[in-house]
């Protein structure tokens, strides 16, 4: 394939990304809630109760991709949503950097909570 | 009864800048004046004849040149309505009877123009194919949004064009027969079909004026050109490779992905278009072309 | 061109009363979506009390007396917390079921169906909140 | 001031055709136009295009049939470069990417057509025109020819000699509606006219707005002859509101016209006692209006046109869209109630007399399409003829006016030893009343110089007349001339025409000529004034309508579109011959040339036309 246009650039993957990351979330979100909520109720939440769901590795990846896949749909989303109002230049550059590094941060913090929780440093 | 009154909005008008407009009539106004008191009684007769009958609309005006006018305000009008009376016949008579400088762009009376999308009663749509018996009255029509006011219900249209303009809106196979061999490219009734509806735009911009991401994002391509690119991309006679080159343009940033699935420009469509349909298509392709790596 | 006239921002959200559907889902989906990042944000804020009862004493954890337990179940004692938390269940009911209806706009599904399927998200999303509002207030204190 | 080699001044079919061909001859090529080319009236046509392109069919029979369609009024060379081009010209249009019904094999699909004695109407759907427009005007994106659309052209630059066959034509003065600026157009090599129809002479037509007519008139009054003006196509089913085009499949599935009374009048009184509905159009158009003027009309206008019978099925299936039409334009629903109908202008076959290479007497001035009168259509043009002309036509004006070689033309035009003149006893005075009239500009200086020069002083006349016009104060307003002008031609000079009717029209022309030197007006504005485009059309008008009704009253006989109560029959000893009428400074002078039946392999004899 030839190359890329700079000009061009890979709307699509964020799109499908979107699409993507979007799907997953139905069914963890879901279950999420579920668990959170109904199973256990919000109110009687542990620290231990916590740490035991944590150790359990399966629901700890799944947490963390959770977390992952939530942050870059939230944040990819509100970047569409301000080139969507024509965001152009260097004001949509900063406004890039600034949601990268906010997700990039709440990615790095989540985790480390997550790893806290599960007991493990 | 008043025949005309001309209702300002928003309500409080500030009175015109140049000192030498405030107060004096201008000759136009004057007239203007003259001639709406004169169609009370020349009205009145008429509408006697008609049986009373008459249909209630109000139009935005604008002018930049005309003093009275460079503050928009609706005019009310009252048109003696016929049985199948479109919104184009009522502004029309609007014009030829009561207000010779009310200004709308038309021509051909019958939805192939694409002249005439104004924005009535809070929708886009073609003045000429609105009966007016569907509608509320009184009966609001106003230039389309989201586009520069030139005059009256005339809107600049040169952005529409441009977009139309950019995605390269022509067939580009320069291999075909010769003419003169009176020798088709084929194409399947069923590829023709599947270009059919997105054919038949006439450019009215209505699709376009609703369409808030296009209203936000100056760039984005917006509904009509990329149903005109679709129309290439879909059919059959051009070679894959100009296709893919379609759609390198549509999967631009502001291209088929700014489109937020607001179906507004589906529904105002005249030519019953599915635009959203067709956009929705174009990105999977896009998709499927970004996702072959071989 | 001499001049044109421009009427700015009023044509959106001076006409929201002439809005269609598809229109609406937009906003909707707009809102609730950025009402969900900005809980994701403050829901790790929160959970980061976590670190805190970690690496604190272990006996405070077995007591249910850690930050964290006291943190979230101080919050949770709260009507106003539990009110909210109603409201963003609403909120991510519905960028769940219009997000699906998105999901099936992009494959193109029922394109015909937008309108009542935006509807119908928005009626099962009252039901659902509605439904749940029990198990939310349950043991809060009045 | 704005320059180039070839001028284009419309762009409709015809016009985009020949901005391509001469852009393709290496000519530098602009378009002027008072629409943006995608709104010209070009995209309402619906049936299709004519041409021979399948095995078993021949251009001789299309150039038969159409002769035949004429009346035997078409000249033998048009038909015939119409016919073998139009195979290759539609060709063409395919290759552009325009989007043709397809058979299952994948090759364009042909149906048949009123008058064709073969299925050579090539179509797109119910919407040939509109694809036809788009897909050229796709081809004049492509090349990047210069368009100034919403440019309205005021009049043509001429020289004035005194013999129109002696001038030269520089260029046009336009007017940009948005702005209101008045400019010049300096056209190095020629000015192609291809403004299309002058359907709003008619109260009421099928014609959009814009068809006024316009280079009709500015050719007028440049010197080149108007052609065959009387005969012009009235439509039998119009909605009565708009003049939207019910087509003619209505009838063809088994729609049936009931008067008033709810009487079947194509067999009851006798109109067409074998094909009833189906008969041509001309029969039709007049035994409704005879009903109406009986008394036997509904609220004295319209019959109905109904189509119940048949049932929502094959309604649905075959004519859907018909009940859009209805329902959109008219407000009736074609399943519960009949439609309304009544006949409407449909098309001018007559316009600028041209040679087949499109270029009218006066040099550098050309014209294509439905403006045009190369004349292939005569007396009455078959349905699919006009679309064929547009890209066969227009695109050899193009070429010519680039400058390319296509031989010389067969067809003579301009005042000349061929013509013979007419001694008609007019009931008034036809022409100038006293108006702007000169069109021409005396040139003086060295040549180059000389056309700058011109054009100057042209936009010059056309700012003062301008300036004139809104300047007044008071007076009377263009929208009544026209409607009078409209409701006289409709009255007199329509299907039916008698002797006393027309000259009563000709009366009243004359009264509307002598009102518009009263004509101002009242929007003070320059930006996008359309009072003032339009008061400019309401004089076009009133000159293309005078020549249509002169022409009615001199042709004392029966052929094609044209009838005379008085002369119902067709005199082919007297009438095989073209009217011409030429402005004569404002002092009209009517003339004929004899039809050219000679074709290249055979000649037309004239037969009688029975279908
Ligand atoms: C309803 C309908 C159906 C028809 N169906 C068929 C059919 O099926 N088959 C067929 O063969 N024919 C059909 N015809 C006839 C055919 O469509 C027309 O004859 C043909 O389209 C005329 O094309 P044109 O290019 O000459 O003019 P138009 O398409 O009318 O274009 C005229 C152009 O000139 C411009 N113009 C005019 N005046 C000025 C001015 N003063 N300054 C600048 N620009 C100006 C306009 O802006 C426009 O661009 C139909 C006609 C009608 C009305
Ligand atoms: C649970 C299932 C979810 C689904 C099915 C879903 C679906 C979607 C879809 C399809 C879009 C794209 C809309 C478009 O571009 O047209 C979107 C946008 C968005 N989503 Fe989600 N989403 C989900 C969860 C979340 C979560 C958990 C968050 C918060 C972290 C979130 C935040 C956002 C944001 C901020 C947007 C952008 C909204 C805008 O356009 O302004 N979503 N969602
Ligand atoms: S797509 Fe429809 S609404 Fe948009 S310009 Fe074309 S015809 Fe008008
Ligand atoms: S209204 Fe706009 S957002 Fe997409 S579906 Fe239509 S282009
Ligand atoms: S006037 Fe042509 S589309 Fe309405």
């Amino acid at each position: 394939m030839a190359e890329r246009y700079s000009s061009f650039a890979p709307g699509g993957t964020r799109w499908l990304l979107q699409r993507i990351t979007a799907a997953f979330l139905v069914v963890v979100l879901a279950f999420h809630f579920f668990q959170l909520h109904f199973v256990t109720h919000a109110a009687e939440v542990t620290f231990m109760g916590t740490q035991a769901r944590m150790q359990n590795v399966g629901y700890f990846l799944a947490m963390v991709l959770f977390l992952i896949t939530a942050a870059f749909h939230g944040v990819n989303g509100v970047y569409n949503a301000l080139i969507n109002q024509g965001l152009e230049g260097t004001r949509k550059k900063v406004v890039l950097a600034v949601l990268v590094i906010a997700g990039g941060a709440l990615i790095v913090q989540g985790v480390y909570v997550a790893v806290a929780m599960a007991g493990w440093i | 009864m008043s025949t005309q009154q001309q209702q300002q909005e928003p309500e409080s008008q500030e009175s015109p800048q140049d000192p030498e407009m405030k107060g004096t009539e201008s000759p136009q106004q004057e007239r203007l004046r003259e001639k709406q008191e004169g169609m009370v009684d020349d009205h009145a007769e008429k509408e006697a004849e008609a049986e009373g009958e008459t249909v209630h609309i109000k139009v935005f005006r604008y002018d930049p040149e005309v003093a009275a006018k460079q503050e928009p305000r609706f005019d009310d009008f009252h048109v003696p309505f016929e049985k199948g009376m479109t919104v184009l016949d009522a502004v029309m008579y609007a014009r030829d009877e009561f207000d010779s400088s009310l200004t709308f762009r038309h021509s051909c009376r019958q939805a192939v123009c694409g002249s005439d999308a104004f924005f009535v009663n809070g929708k886009q749509r073609l003045g000429c194919k609105t009966q007016i018996s569907d509608l509320e009255q009184p009966v609001r029509i106003e230039p389309l949004p989201h586009q520069e006011v030139v005059k009256d219900l005339v809107v600049d249209m040169d952005h529409f064009y441009d977009q139309m303009h950019a995605v390269e809106p022509y067939f580009q196979d320069e291999d075909t027969p010769d003419p003169a061999d009176l020798e088709e490219q084929r194409q399947s009734p069923e590829n023709r079909e599947k270009i059919k509806m997105s054919s038949r735009c006439i450019w009215c911009g209505a699709c376009m004026s609703s369409c808030n991401i296009a209203a936000g994002d100056n760039k984005y391509l917006g509904p009509a050109a990329i149903n005109k690119a679709y129309k290439f991309a879909m059919d059959d006679r051009e070679s894959e490779a100009i296709k893919e080159h379609r759609l390198r343009i549509l999967e631009q940033e502001h291209g088929v992905w700014r489109c937020q699935t607001q179906f507004s420009c589906t529904e105002v469509c005249p030519k019953d278009i599915p635009l959203t349909e067709h956009i929705q298509e174009l990105k999977r392709e896009a998709v499927k072309k970004n996702l072959k790596f071989w | 061109m001499s001049q044109s006239y421009n009427r700015g921002l009023i044509e959106d959200f001076g006409r929201w009363k002439e809005f269609s559907a598809g229109m609406w889902a937009w906003i909707f989906h707009k809102f609730t979506g950025w009402m969900l990042i900005g809980y994701l944000f403050t829901h790790i804020a929160v959970l980061s009390t976590a670190i805190g009862a970690a690496s604190g004493d272990a006996s405070m954890i077995q007591a249910e007396t850690d930050v964290y337990t006291t943190t979230i179940q101080g919050l949770e004692e709260l009507f106003i917390v539990r009110v909210l938390e109603v409201g963003l269940l609403a909120v991510a009911v519905f960028h769940i079921l219009n997000g699906l209806r998105l999901l099936m706009v992009d494959l193109g599904i029922g394109l015909e169906a937008q309108d009542r399927s935006f509807y119908a998200s928005l009626i099962l999303t009252g039901a659902i909140t509605v439904a749940s509002v029990p198990t939310f207030l349950s043991g809060v204190g009045f | 001031m704005y320059e180039h080699d070839v001028i284009v001044v419309g762009a409709g079919g015809a016009g985009l055709r020949a901005a391509i061909a001469a852009n393709e001859a290496g000519a530098d090529t602009a378009i002027v136009s008072k629409l943006h080319p995608v709104r010209s009236h070009t995209g309402a046509a619906e049936g299709g295009i004519n041409a021979a392109l399948q095995e078993g069919d021949d251009w001789e029979l299309h150039a038969y049939d159409t002769m035949k369609g004429s009346d035997y009024l078409g000249d033998a060379p048009a038909v015939e470069t119409l016919a073998k081009n139009a195979p290759e010209e539609t060709m063409n249009l395919e290759h552009w990417g325009m989007p043709f019904s397809r058979e299952e094999d994948g090759r364009v699909s042909q149906r048949p057509f009123g008058g064709l004695s073969y299925p050579r109407t090539t179509y797109a759907g119910a919407e040939t025109g509109h694809h036809l427009l788009h897909t050229m005007y796709e081809q004049v994106v492509k090349r990047g020819i210069q368009v100034y659309d919403e440019w309205y052209v005021m009049n043509l630059v001429t020289t004035d000699e005194d013999d129109p066959t002696d001038r030269e034509c520089h260029g046009v003065v336009g007017y940009d509606v948005q702005s209101g600026t008045i400019e010049g157009f300096k056209a190095n090599n020629g000015v192609v006219l291809a403004t299309g129809g002058p359907g709003q002479a008619f109260d009421h037509t099928t014609n959009a707005v814009s068809c006024t007519g316009d280079g009709h008139a500015m050719a007028y009054r440049a010197g080149a002859p108007l052609e065959d003006m009387e005969f012009i196509q009235f439509h039998p089913t119009s909605l009565p509101s708009t003049g939207v085009l019910i087509s003619e499949g209505v009838r063809g599935e088994g729609g049936i016209l009931y008067n008033s009374e709810g009487e079947r009048f194509m067999f009851e009184y006798g109109y067409a006692n074998n094909s009833g509905e189906l008969a041509s159009r001309d029969v039709v158009a007049r035994a409704e209006l005879t009903e109406v003027d009986e008394g036997r009309g509904i609220e004295d206008e319209y019959v109905h046109l109904d189509m119940r019978h048949l049932g929502e099925d094959r309604i649905m299936d075959r004519l859907e869209n018909i009940l859009h039409l209805a329902e959109d334009f008219e407000g009736v629903d074609g399943l519960v109630e009949p439609m309304p109908v009544k006949p409407g202008q449909h098309y001018a076959m007559g316009g600028i007399e041209v040679d087949e290479n499109g270029q009218t007497c006066v040099s550098g001035l050309y014209a294509a399409g439905e403006c045009a009168c190369v004349s292939v259509h005569g007396g009455n043009r078959l349905g699919g003829n006009a679309l064929p002309e547009l890209i066969v036509f227009g695109k050899r004006a193009g070429r010519h006016a680039a400058g390319e070689d296509l031989g010389a033309p067969e067809i003579r035009t301009g005042y000349g030893d061929d013509v013979e003149d007419d001694d008609t006893e007019l009931p008034v005075q036809p022409g100038s009343a006293g108006l702007d009239t000169a069109s021409g500009v005396a040139a003086d200086g060295g040549v180059a110089a000389e056309a700058e020069g011109m054009l100057e002083r042209a936009v010059e006349r056309e700012r003062e007349r301008v300036d004139r016009l809104m300047d007044r104060d008071s007076g009377i307003q263009h929208s009544e001339i026209r409607s009078k002008l409209q409701q006289a031609m409709t009255d007199y000079v329509n299907v039916f025409r008698t002797e006393e009717g027309v000259k009563k029209a000709l009366r009243i022309i004359r009264e509307c000529r002598e009102e518009y030197q009263n004509v101002y007006v009242d929007d003070p504005s320059r930006t996008f004034n359309t009072d003032l485009q339009q008061t400019y059309e309401t004089r076009n008008l009133i000159d293309v309508a005078e020549t249509i009704a002169l022409g009615a009253l001199v042709r004392d006989e029966f052929r094609g579109a044209h009838w005379r109560k008085e002369h119902q029959e067709r005199k082919d000893d007297e009438w095989l011959k073209h009217t011409l009428i030429s402005w004569n400074e404002g002092d009209p002078d009517i003339f004929y040339r004899p039809v050219i039946l000679e074709g290249e392999n055979k000649t037309y004899e004239p037969k009688e036309r029975s279908y």
